[in-house]
């Protein structure tokens, strides 16, 4: 470490009332380095990005920028010091168009386009409004806005926890050529795939505190894990599914029949069903249709065509509230479409069983107290700012989205991307927890962005490609490098190997 | 990870914390201080009388205040309470002249079960923006008692005396209006806090698209909401009437926008689901207080208007950096 | 005169008050009973003096052929008023004067209407006393008129003070609490004007248990009625008569007619009914009408100009409807 | 780009609808003519500005309650300074009134970032204060306006060798586009109306995305009390007067705002929306007054009709939303 730190900080401290985010956080980043912040949700990461980048004050802390003091006191500030955040939610104006959404920012406009080529994206109208923009391609666009400038620090918070893996790729290769060409890169993740395939070194947040800084090498993972999860630690290990165990669905009537569905030009034809006792998952490339199925599923839109049967029974949904009805919880994958962010976990937990169907009368405050307890201790939930959701870290707001369903006791959940922004030790409780749910009984459908997670949970694995399905995998053949050829609509067997995925493959990587 | 972070905290602190947790206890610090300062200016004003006179004209103002306290915490604004309150005012008084006194209330409040209904299809089901959607329906409201007016004004207007007991009557020094309001009050907070009911609107006012998801049908909470604020406010106009015991066409608009001051007062957002009714009672029994201070005071009305808008700012300035928790 | 011809616009400015009712149906009344008016048409609504000036132009495009204003402001609208009268348009201000010099007049008398009450008032007390002041509405032109008056009449009394002076913004609710935290106040007062709100104010005086002082007040049925029945209440009503309305009528089909007035301005001058005298007594039972609502006044005509029956300005119906 | 022509659709459809009235108004009074519509514009000049006053502000996420009493402080103040003072004075009144109106408007906003109350209580106050202190200023209506102020709102421009054309171009309507456009249309295109827009779609946005969120809400709340100030002087030059008690432009401009098809969220809209839609809802007084309805049931219409066009606008939002 002979080269000077081009950002440092040390001794930061934020507090909101009585829930300390940040205790004693340090963080120091090299020239030319892709620097990985790690921690368990809730350990402080955003915290800290938003601090380095002036969008919350600390309390206490130094930060020092090519060696200098400074006092980073807005975000326009931390862009004039070359410092520049794609923070965990989409940041850009709703209702302007990307253009001056750019202009906003002083954003060149070519490079910005080259970039967002290059992110995948080849048809992007800039005149279009943000609102309509989905949000895994909001966060290309933050990303490529952010690129446009060429920051000397580009702080990338949870930037592919909500993109499909072709996109999440392509940002993969795009910040490792940050690295090369001397910029410097702190990249939040909760997948350790990407940080090896990445980083140079990893800062390690536990509670608030740095608790190392580690090189990344191969075997490393096992000591991250350690630091960041301290004395949870033995929770954490599950093997991948055997194929052995895979839940042989031999009911004869499913707990849910989908034949023919149809919505608009998104989704065609789609059959499939859901036995009882299932986790089904669904794999499928950005935009392929599976938003619009768990819309139709979950009652949130009206199919076109086709049917769904629940129970052998067919049944046409005007409104969530049937879909709840029949027993069918939908979890979204971005939460802040599932959560009242301004009301107490208990509220968002008891929601739908205390309040809404049809239950308008007095509640039982003490029944309610202890489901909604329990299912907080099933998810472990981090209680500490629990009077508001919206002071809770994403990864437990997350959770708070699951509990909801576990408390109100769904027969079947339709997960959207669950794991979206979770740490690995809660990731390996929800994978759990999902197993439980098959083995009471429950179905599961459950669409997932990280490919390796299928053969942890699934029982059975559904691929669509543009609007169709077009493979249904046994969990035994559903490894990530055929569940990715099956994403891109090749066929099974095909040989070549697609993405940079299949290289990381090809290396020997430990799994935590 | 359900650990507690416990660090020692200065005292300072800790008192903004408690304070913090416990919103009422400022506000009704900030309506001591006026009541204090009420008795310095005038000394002996705050006696039984002065008080019973507060309360039996906060009431009125506080049940309005609850209507708004309601419909923000949807998100939403009621606009059409003072026409309301006044239709059923002036219908009733003119209806008990040709009706029994119990059948003319039940006239009375028609109207402000089809304002009430009205409201909530539009805000519920056309999604019209509800200060929008409740300043027409008083528009229309308003148009609509003056043409009754006309039928009726030779009939004349009479006040039932236990409206009249109601409205302005004392036993052993304590308004009889409290028969009315305490029980409002009390079915209010506990339907806010303790029912399905009040959870979704919280929840519908914070987030309408995840309430949707747990399977919460808008417009149904909106239009039982809706006509619920003027079934209150049309018992309020009942109340008022015999209080003031003269109808007018005009006789509770004035109360309109000290509601939406009191509830915000109190602690509602008017940005939706976030407040409380209880703070909104101390909103409105801090502006009865301060109308009655500036009326004391002998000063020009330009002054006058000038020190209430400033103290009503300072109040609200006080009472937000008291209870922010930063 | 007899068949209908004219159409006449009218023009006010303030909605929903007692007072403006009757004088809009004491104008539709007096239209009816007229028998020369083919149309009102009618502009009635809260606005100000610009918005007046819209409402009047609007009738100058309807062709009316006089136009009775109720004026927001003497000077405020004279630039439409000179217009009106350019495009060969009759205007009758009632209530108030207007600046304009084409336009008649038939106004109360707004200072004199203070003038007449107050001086009764502080008589009633001896020349010596505690006064409540209760105004209308800041910033109103009628209210700096009745100031003017009240001033006057208070110059005359250098024993009278005033204790308390507050704006009721004309409305009953306001001043009822004004004059209960008053009361709580426990300050000695002997005597109480108000601008017209006054059958609270009496109310106020009896619920709290306080020793009744004397009132005065405007002619509204309300008042009249306590006036008359009242235990040991000492006040007097000065008249105001909303049926002015029907007077604008009458002069403005006069002018139609080709029978001007001599003079621009006919001034109608209020009288003061008390209920301390026999006489006074005497006319108060007679002019009381509990029928009416108590917001309205209770002269409902004007001898000599206007013509309708009792049945016919309750009833609020104008030629055609 | 739908999305550009939805809204520009909206602005079109009223468009239209004042056609639709315009046409009416001549079918009921076949006399209605250019001086008829001169007395329109008069009309719309103080609403226009009460609502161009009310867009800034509701475009940048906020509501100004204080827009009536800001014109009625406005009016009072220019028409007793002018109350027996010279002709020249006024050039001197006329910008002083203006710049008073910024100055009072950036103070609205600065309260609002310093205190952090929600907008709409802290207009709310100011309204009880800007009326207070019109209270004080003039006791009663009165004061006076110079000559030639009043003459630019009266007549018409003269166009050579175009009598016809240019009988139909009130001096008002040029002083009122004039007056807009010379700080909308800068306005728009420069970096400040963007981030106008930006603090009104979300606030936390347009801070993360480097947008002075306080500076730009002062600015945004100083130019809508420079327009509440030109709607104060467009009154007194009008009536001749300055009057305490403010007009019901308050509710008017809200409600015009919303029929214009800004939204009350802020972030959407533009200002011509809402200007169209005074034209209407000035155009549909004067053909309740020319039809001789009933007064009282006016109130009904003009509330009927406020509701039935917005739950229109929303109806096909949902329409086009669901196909
Ligand atoms: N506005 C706030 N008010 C109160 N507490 C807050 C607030 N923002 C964050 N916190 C708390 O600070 C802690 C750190 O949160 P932060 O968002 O930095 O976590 P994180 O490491 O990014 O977690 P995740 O991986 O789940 O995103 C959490 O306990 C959270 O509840
Ligand atoms: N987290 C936040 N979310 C939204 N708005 C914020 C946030 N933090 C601050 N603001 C807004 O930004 C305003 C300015 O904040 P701050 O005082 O940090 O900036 P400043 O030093 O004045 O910067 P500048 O001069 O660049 O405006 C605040 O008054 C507040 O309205
Ligand atoms: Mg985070
Ligand atoms: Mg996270």
């Amino acid at each position: 470490m002979t080269t000077n730190p081009l950002l440092d900080a040390t001794g930061v401290v934020k507090t909101y009332g009585a829930v300390v985010a940040l205790r004693n956080a340090s963080l120091s980043v090299l020239p030319g380095e892709v620097h990985a912040l790690m921690g368990a949700n809730g350990a402080g990461k955003s915290t800290l990005v938003k601090i380095l980048t002036g969008a919350i004050r600390a309390d206490a802390g130094h930060i020092r920028i090519r060696g200098e003091a400074r006092d980073v006191r807005s975000p326009a500030d931390a862009r004039r010091a070359g410092l520049l955040p794609v923070y965990q939610e989409p940041s850009l104006i709703p209702d302007l168009d990307v253009a001056s959404n750019l202009r906003l920012t002083d954003t060149p406009v070519e490079p910005f386009r080259a970039w967002v080529r290059e992110l995948g994206i080849p048809d992007l109208d800039i005149r279009e409004t943000a609102r309509d923009i989905p949000l895994a391609v909001l966060r290309v666009l933050d990303l490529a806005r952010a690129l446009a400038v060429e920051p000397d620090v580009l702080l990338l918070d949870e930037m592919t926890a909500a993109l499909p893996a072709n996109l999440a790729e392509k940002v993969l290769e795009v910040v490792r050529r940050q690295g090369d060409s001397g910029r410097s890169v702190i990249f939040i993740s909760h997948r350790f795939v990407e940080i090896s395939a990445l980083c140079d070194r990893a800062t390690v947040l536990r509670d608030g505190e740095t608790v190392g800084v580690v090189d990344i090498e191969p075997g490393v993972e096992e000591r991250i894990v350690e630091m960041m999860l301290g004395a949870r630690i033995e929770k954490t290990r599950m093997a991948a599914r055997m194929a052995s165990q895979a839940a042989s669905p031999g009911d004869s009537r499913p707990r849910l029949g989908v034949a023919n569905l149809r919505v608009g030009t998104k989704l065609n034809d789609v059959s499939f069903d859901l036995a009882n006792g299932e986790v089904a998952g669904v794999v499928a490339l950005e935009g392929q249709g599976q938003d619009e199925l768990f819309a139709a599923l979950a009652g949130s839109i009206r199919p076109s065509g086709g049917t769904i049967e629940v129970d052998g029974k067919p049944v046409k949904f005007a409104h969530p509230a049937d879909a709840i009805r029949a027993g069918i919880a939908y979890v979204p994958g971005d939460r802040t479409e599932a959560l009242t962010m301004q009301r107490s976990v208990r509220e968002n937990i008891a929601l739908p069983f205390s309040a809404a169907l049809r239950n308008w009368g007095p509640i039982n405050m003490a029944q309610e107290r202890s489901r909604v307890v329990s299912a907080i201790e099933r998810l472990q939930i981090d209680t500490r700012a629990q009077r508001e959701v919206q002071r809770l870290s994403g990864g437990n707001q997350q959770k708070v989205t699951i509990a909801r369903w576990i408390a109100a006791e769904a027969q079947t959940i339709l997960c959207f991307d669950p794991t979206r922004g979770i740490d690995v030790g809660t990731k390996q409780e929800i994978y759990k927890l999902l197993r439980e749910l098959a083995d009471q009984g429950k179905s599961v459908l459950f669409y997932t962005s990280e490919l390796e997670e299928v053969q942890r949970v699934c029982d059975r694995v559904i691929v669509i490609f543009g609007g169709r399905v077009v493979d249904v995998f046994p969990v035994e053949l559903a490894d990530e490098p055929a569940l990715m050829r099956a994403a891109y609509g090749l066929p099974r067997g095909a040989k070549e190997d697609v993405g940079i995925l299949a290289d990381i493959h090809s290396t020997p990587v430990a799994k935590p | 990870m359900s650990t507690t972070a416990i660090q020692p905290v200065p005292s300072g602190r800790r008192l903004k914390r408690f304070m913090a947790d416990r919103p009422l206890i400022p506000l009704i610090i900030l309506l001591v201080i006026l009541v204090v300062v009420l008795q310095i200016l005038r000394p002996g004003i705050v006696n039984e009388r002065w008080l019973a006179n507060t309360v039996k004209f906060a009431i009125p103002l506080a049940i309005l205040a609850g209507c708004q306290t309601m419909t923000m915490l949807t998100g939403g604004i009621d606009l059409s309470v003072g026409t309301v309150a006044t239709m059923s005012a002036f219908i009733m008084a003119t209806q008990v002249v040709n009706h029994d006194p119990a059948v003319a209330i039940l006239i009375a409040l028609v109207p402000a079960v089809l304002i009430g209904l009205v409201n909530g299809i539009g805000v519920g089901v056309f999604r019209v923006h509800p200060l929008i959607m409740t300043l027409g329906t008083s528009l229309i409201g308003t148009g609509c008692l003056q043409v009754y007016q006309r039928t009726v004004i030779a009939s004349g207007a009479k006040i039932p005396p236990f409206l009249a007991w109601l409205g302005t009557g004392l036993t052993y020094g304590v308004p009889n209006a409290l028969l009315l309001f305490v029980p409002i009050a009390v079915l209010i907070v506990f339907t806010l806090n303790r029912t399905g009911f009040g959870r979704l609107l919280y929840a519908v006012g914070d987030n309408e698209g995840a309430a949707r998801l747990s399977g919460v049908r808008y417009w149904q909470v909106i239009t039982a909401l809706y006509v619920i604020s003027s079934v209150l406010a049309g018992i309020t106009g009942l109340l008022y009437i015999g209080l003031i015991k003269a109808p007018s066409l005009s006789l509770a608009e004035p109360l309109v926008l000290p509601s939406v001051a009191a509830a915000v007062i109190g602690g509602t957002s008017i940005f939706g689901g976030r407040g409380g009714y209880t703070g909104t009672i101390i909103g409105a029994l801090i502006l009865t207080v301060l109308t009655t201070l500036l009326t004391i005071l002998q000063m020009p009305e330009g002054a006058r208007r000038i020190l209430f808008g400033l103290i009503v700012l300072f109040v609200t300035a006080a009472y937000l950096r008291i209870i922010e928790d930063r | 005169s007899a068949e209908a011809k004219y159409t006449i616009g009218v023009s006010n400015t303030v909605q929903g008050n007692g007072w403006r009712e009757e004088m809009i149906c004491a104008i539709k009344a007096q239209a009816l009973a007229s028998g020369e008016v083919t149309k009102l048409n009618i502009a009635h609504r809260n606005t100000d003096a610009a918005g007046q000036l819209e409402d009047i132009r609007n009738l100058i495009s309807a062709k009316v052929n006089a136009i009775v204003v109720n004026p927001a402001d003497p000077a405020g609208i004279k630039s439409a008023l000179e217009e009106a009268t350019k495009a060969g348009i009759v205007v009758v201000a009632v209530d108030q004067a207007v600046t304009e010099p084409s336009a008649y007049i038939i106004s109360n008398n707004q200072e004199q209407y203070a003038y007449l009450g107050a001086k009764w008032l502080f008589q009633q007390l001896g020349g010596k006393g505690d006064i409540v002041y209760m105004r209308g509405a800041a910033g109103a032109s009628a209210d700096s008129d009745r100031d003017k008056g009240f001033k006057k009449a208070l110059a005359e009394f250098p024993d009278v003070k005033v204790v308390h002076e507050v704006f009721t913004g004309w409305q009953q609710d306001q001043g009822k609490q004004q004059i209960l935290d008053f009361i709580a106040t426990g300050s000695p007062f002997n005597g109480i004007w108000t601008s017209g709100i006054d059958n609270v104010i009496v109310d106020a005086l009896v619920e709290s248990q306080t020793p009744l002082v004397p009132v005065v007040g405007a002619d509204n049925a309300g008042f009249v009625g306590q006036l008359n029945s009242v235990e040991g209440l000492v006040g007097a009503a000065v008249t105001n008569p909303g049926s002015i309305g029907g007077a604008g009528v009458t002069l403005a089909l006069q002018i139609l007619n080709g029978k001007k007035p001599a003079e621009q301005t006919v001034l109608v001058e209020p009288q003061l009914w008390e209920n301390v005298t026999e006489e006074g007594k005497a006319k108060l039972k007679s002019v009381a009408d509990p029928s009416l609502s108590p917001e309205w006044p209770v002269s409902i005509s004007i001898p000599d100009w206007t013509t309708y029956t009792k049945e016919q300005i309750i009833a609020c119906k104008g030629p055609g409807e | 780009m739908t999305r550009l022509v939805r809204r520009q659709g909206w602005v079109a459809g009223l468009l239209v609808l004042f056609v639709v009235l315009f046409v009416i108004t001549k079918l009921i009074q076949p006399g209605y003519g250019s001086g008829d519509f001169g007395s329109l514009v008069r009309a719309v000049l103080p609403y226009a500005f009460a609502v161009a006053a009310q867009t800034i502000v509701v475009i940048a996420g906020g509501i100004d309650l204080s827009v009536g009493a800001m014109m009625a402080l406005t009016s009072v103040t220019a028409a007793s300074m002018m109350d027996g003072a010279s002709e020249e004075y006024a050039l001197f009144v006329v910008p002083f009134v203006l710049a008073m109106g910024l100055v009072l408007g950036a103070v609205n906003g600065m309260l609002i970032v310093v205190t952090r109350v929600p907008d709409i209580v802290v207009t709310l106050a100011t309204l009880f204060v800007l009326q207070g202190a019109a209270l004080l200023v003039l006791g009663a209506p009165g004061g006076a306006v110079a000559e030639w102020l009043r003459a630019t709102i009266v007549g018409t421009v003269a166009i050579p060798g175009l009598p016809e054309i240019s009988a139909w171009i009130p001096k008002a309507l040029v002083l009122l586009v004039v007056c807009l456009c010379i700080i909308w249309i800068p306005l728009r295109r420069s970096k400040l109306g963007l981030s106008i827009y930006a603090i009104g779609s979300s606030e936390l946005a347009a801070f993360r995305s480097g947008v002075p969120v306080a500076r730009t809400k002062i600015i945004a709340y100083a130019l809508s009390g420079l327009f509440a100030a030109m709607g104060g002087l467009a009154l007194t030059m009008s009536t001749g007067i300055g009057a305490p008690i403010p007009g019901p432009y308050l509710l008017a401009s809200v409600a015009a705002v919303v029929l214009g098809g800004v939204a009350l969220g802020g972030g959407k809209g533009g200002l011509l929306g809402p200007i169209v839609a005074v034209f209407v809802l000035r155009l549909v007084r004067t053909d309740l007054t020319l039809l001789a309805i009933d007064p009282n049931v006016t109130a009904i219409i003009e509330g009927a009709i406020m509701v039935a066009v917005v739950m229109f606008g929303a109806f096909i939002t949902m329409r086009s939303r669901s196909s």
